[in-house]
């Protein structure tokens, strides 16, 4: 299975995505409190658990599904739950990852998906690199998917490249002056901090590490 | 923490208990967090909606009822509502005339709204419209922010809007109306001490026992600067300076005059305030045509207050002074 | 101590002088810190007047205006007003139909309501009657005491007095309804934080993070217990079951609901505890007639409410929903 | 001058008496957030500091008044300028006291209107004998200078008796459970507490010491 995406690896993969975030949700809010409002954490945690809940329903289906419908029903929930930037910005990740899911199961697929739910989060958003967004984390990470792979490397190693480009992504996002969304406010005082959004993006890729997705 | 709850978790819908319980003209679809008017949809009406983070009550829901909003959309605190509450809302107090949407300008609010407005439209044709309110001067307003955020002007605009749509105007003419009242406002605000989140449980940010904060956000976003305490005069200069400077107001204009409370502060201090504003208007030759002192777009418990300022022709003031009942505003009937 | 004032000296007339310049249709004497009906004296009509310690804002002077106060006497802070401000105000509202004084039951207030009613009479022949509210169920009535403190009846008491006045009732009438209704109405209230007093500068007592005090006065007067924090639905009942248990008021009964904010207490938390209250009243088959959920009898930036429950019958209840235009209380006109 | 009490020496008793509450407003105020509202020290050193510009203005006059018409004049002052239960306490105190004094200024004449004080004060607030209030000091006050006195002792031997019995009086309500004005809301909660009016009065006999006007 190391070279498939299943719908079970999907499964695990949001599932441990969702249990670092709740084990994080007070450093989420933490570094949203500092820029922001105070609300990430528990924002996605919301959502998260609520996902984790329709994951055990169509974990439940016969036959189980498939990655992409998972991702599209995480992304759908994610969009009723979660509200604030994140619910939209997160949701159509997941919603548009899912969709491009929705034929294959290789790791190319799942390159292509994670470049798709970019591309959405793009479109909703308008972040661009640099603006201190869930943007300066993700896109590196799709980007060392997509190179990891057109290099040969297992979709292990190409998970790995993502969680390594999506922290260093986050870690790059403290000195940065926000652009977007609520910390955009702070002008120069945002300096200092780190990206909550971003933060997330790389628990995300971490969470695949941690669970059976790669194998 | 030291707040008149039950759980951090279940905030919202138990204030939306007490609203239906206080309210019988008001209806709550409990299920989506929206608080409506008894008599919705209002047949060839243009309806109303707004909504946003819980938190700044009386806004939204302190706001429907007759001349003013149709329905509002309750979400968690701080956190703006999901799609599926506007859509909700917009099929409940759709009349068939299309429906205006008033959207506080932060990226989850509009993000939200915009799938909202998306996903209504898709179902039932609905047409829907949304004006976006931009009034707070602290934030720059520059390609290199989020824009300006939404506050005080937010009230202004519903209300007047919510007349505008009354006396039977069509959508298009409605949030015309809605975008000349965000034009014509701009507001700035102060906190004295931060606010607490329920579900943090300690206070959003530190300030020092002689500080406050100038520009501050309805969310406890940190604002333009950290200051030393100044009497309610100086304070009244740096709220009132930078309005009157954006528009620019210029001598001879008239204005409605709303000194808002941000949740911990009282009435007094607000009519403190309110002298020294009316005073700084005068002496810019400003006339005052209306005012509005109270709390009325909070931010849970914080101290402070904020000023909005917004100028006003006669056709502005007319649909001000035309009846509104609401829970939180109330005139004319 | 962070509050939006001037100097703590000054706060009381600079707050008249915001509620002067925000409210057109009412007139200040800054003398006698009495604010008054800009139409005042209303020939034939039975004039109301009341006040007290300023701090509770908006009682008294936000309910100056049609169909409830003619005038309000504001003392300083947390201090009865001087005999003087209440012979000022009861000539200023004179029309000849004679004044019915509304006096909260605080020894100071009494007294000097008392040397006030006297002046005038003796200045003026003006014909005074004085109405004492003692509401509040944390007190013990006894001869042990100075009786219970006067609150949350006393706003239901001046809409509904003033509603009877401007139906051109007589001075005994109308100070027959007013009796009624402070006989018929009870409060209780909660602290969970102190309120602090300009002039002092400090919180007036000490309450550690996890407590609150059942039973509060309105100045800050320790109350009945202090007890860890509970729920917003066990306070409610903390608060409801002695004042449905005092009266008594029984299965059937119609009642005006009144939640009401001490100051630092944001609206949201006031619809908590209101979901709570109707909760309570519906299991002891008592209906509420009419609500009124806010900060109408605050104690400065006190976080905190009280709950007032006034039974009614349909005359009450027309008075009640009679026009009134002041400042805090506004419908039907 | 030492056994008649000229307008003079009441001018520097009262004088005297507000430069100690304005010294002690702190104190007082403390007393009175313990067991009231946190304002007696506010109000009466708003009261008596009104009263010395009212003595300033009488003092100005020609003849300078006598002692009778500067009582009057400060009972008058304190009870449009203190409000609260203190305003017209001691406004009627002051006043009676002036009025009784109107004719003679003798030290008999003294105690007599210090009587007449006392039994104004008794009018109003209808307070008896360990109620907790200002009562517990003025009465044993009052009834040392006629004791004093009858037993042929000075104005400065009544004087200093009145003193070292209104403090007694004054100590003696910390353990009582008040039964008048705003303490006895606290019921058994206002034992251990002194009370703020009584201590006011002990400040007004401790001036007499202070001042001219024993001698
Ligand atoms: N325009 C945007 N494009 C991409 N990401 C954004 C944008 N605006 C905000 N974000 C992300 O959203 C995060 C904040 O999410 P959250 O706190 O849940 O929402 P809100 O700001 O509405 O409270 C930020 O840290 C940032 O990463
Ligand atoms: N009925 C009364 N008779 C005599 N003295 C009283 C009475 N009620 C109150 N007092 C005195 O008044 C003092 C309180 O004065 P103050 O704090 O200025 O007024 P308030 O209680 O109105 O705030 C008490 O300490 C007590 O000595
Ligand atoms: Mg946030
Ligand atoms: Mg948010
Ligand atoms: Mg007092
Ligand atoms: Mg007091």
């Amino acid at each position: 299975m190391t070279n498939s995406v299943t719908g079970a690896a999907i499964d695990g993969w949001l599932r441990a995505f969702a249990r670092l975030v709740a084990e994080h949700e007070d450093e989420l809010t933490r570094l949203d409190a500092a820029i922001g409002d105070a609300d990430h954490g528990a924002n996605m945690n919301r959502g998260l658990t609520a996902a984790a809940v329709a994951l055990d329903e169509l974990a439940a289906g016969d036959p189980p599904p498939a990655a992409g419908p998972r991702l599209t029903k995480v992304g759908m929930t994610l969009i009723s739950t979660v509200g604030g930037a994140a619910g939209p910005l997160f949701g159509t990740f997941f919603l548009r990852m899912g969709n491009a899911l929705a034929e294959q199961e290789t790791p190319t697929a799942l390159a292509a998906a994670l470049r798709a739910g970019l591309a959405g989060v793009v479109q909703r958003g308008k972040a661009e690199a640099g603006d201190k967004t869930m943007y300066d984390a993700l896109a590196p990470a799709v980007a060392a998917v997509e190179t990891a792979l057109a290099a040969g490397g297992s979709l292990a190693d190409a998970l790995a490249a993502a969680s390594k480009a999506a922290e260093d992504g986050c870690a790059a996002t403290v000195p940065l002056v926000a652009r977007k969304g609520r910390a955009s406010y702070l002008g120069e005082r945002s300096v200092g901090h780190q990206d909550p959004g971003a933060t997330t993006v790389s628990l995300f890729f971490r969470a695949a590490l941690d669970s059976g997705v790669a194998g | 923490m030291k707040k008149i709850i039950n759980d951090p978790s279940t905030v919202v819908s138990d204030a939306l208990n007490g609203v239906e319980a206080a309210h019988p003209e008001l209806k709550v679809d409990h299920q989506n967090k929206v608080i409506y008017r008894g008599d919705s949809p209002r047949h060839g009406k243009v309806g109303i909606i707004s909504g946003g983070g819980s938190g700044h009550e009386p806004l939204h829901g302190g706001f429907v009822g007759l001349g003013m909003l149709d329905a509002a959309c309750a979400g968690e605190v701080f956190t703006s509502p999901v799609p599926d509450q506007m859509v909700a809302a917009t099929k409940l107090v759709d009349g068939g005339a299309g429906v205006l949407h008033v959207v506080k300008n932060y990226t989850g609010d509009v993000l939200n709204f915009e799938m909202g407005a998306e996903l209504a439209a898709a179902e039932t044709g609905v047409e829907v419209v949304a004006v976006v309110t931009d009034d707070d001067v602290a934030v720059q307003d520059s390609t290199w922010t989020a824009g300006r955020r939404g506050v005080g002007v937010t009230v202004l605009l519903e209300k007047i809007a919510g007349a505008a749509a009354e006396q039977g105007r069509g959508l298009a003419e409605v949030a015309d109306v809605a975008r000349r009242v965000n034009a014509n406002g701009r507001s700035m605000g102060a906190a004295l001490t931060s606010c607490t989140v329920p579900a943090v449980g300690h206070p959003t940010f530190e300030l020092g026992d002689d500080e406050f904060e100038l520009g501050v956000g309805i969310h406890g976003e940190p604002g333009r600067q950290r200051l030393p305490l100044v009497p309610a005069r100086e304070l009244a200069e740096l709220l009132v300076e930078p309005i009157l400077a954006d528009l620019p107001f210029d001598s001879g204009d008239g204005v409605i005059a709303f000194v808002n409370g941000l949740g911990g502060t009282p009435l007094i201090e607000l009519y403190v305030l309110y002298a020294e504003v009316a005073r700084i208007l005068a002496a810019h030759g400003v006339t005052v045509a209306r005012s509005l002192v109270g709390p009325f777009i909070t931010s849970l418990d914080m101290a402070g207050a904020s000023v909005t300022l917004l100028k006003v022709d006669d056709e502005l003031l007319g649909l001000w002074d035309a009846p509104v009942r609401t829970p939180a505003l109330r005139w004319g009937i």
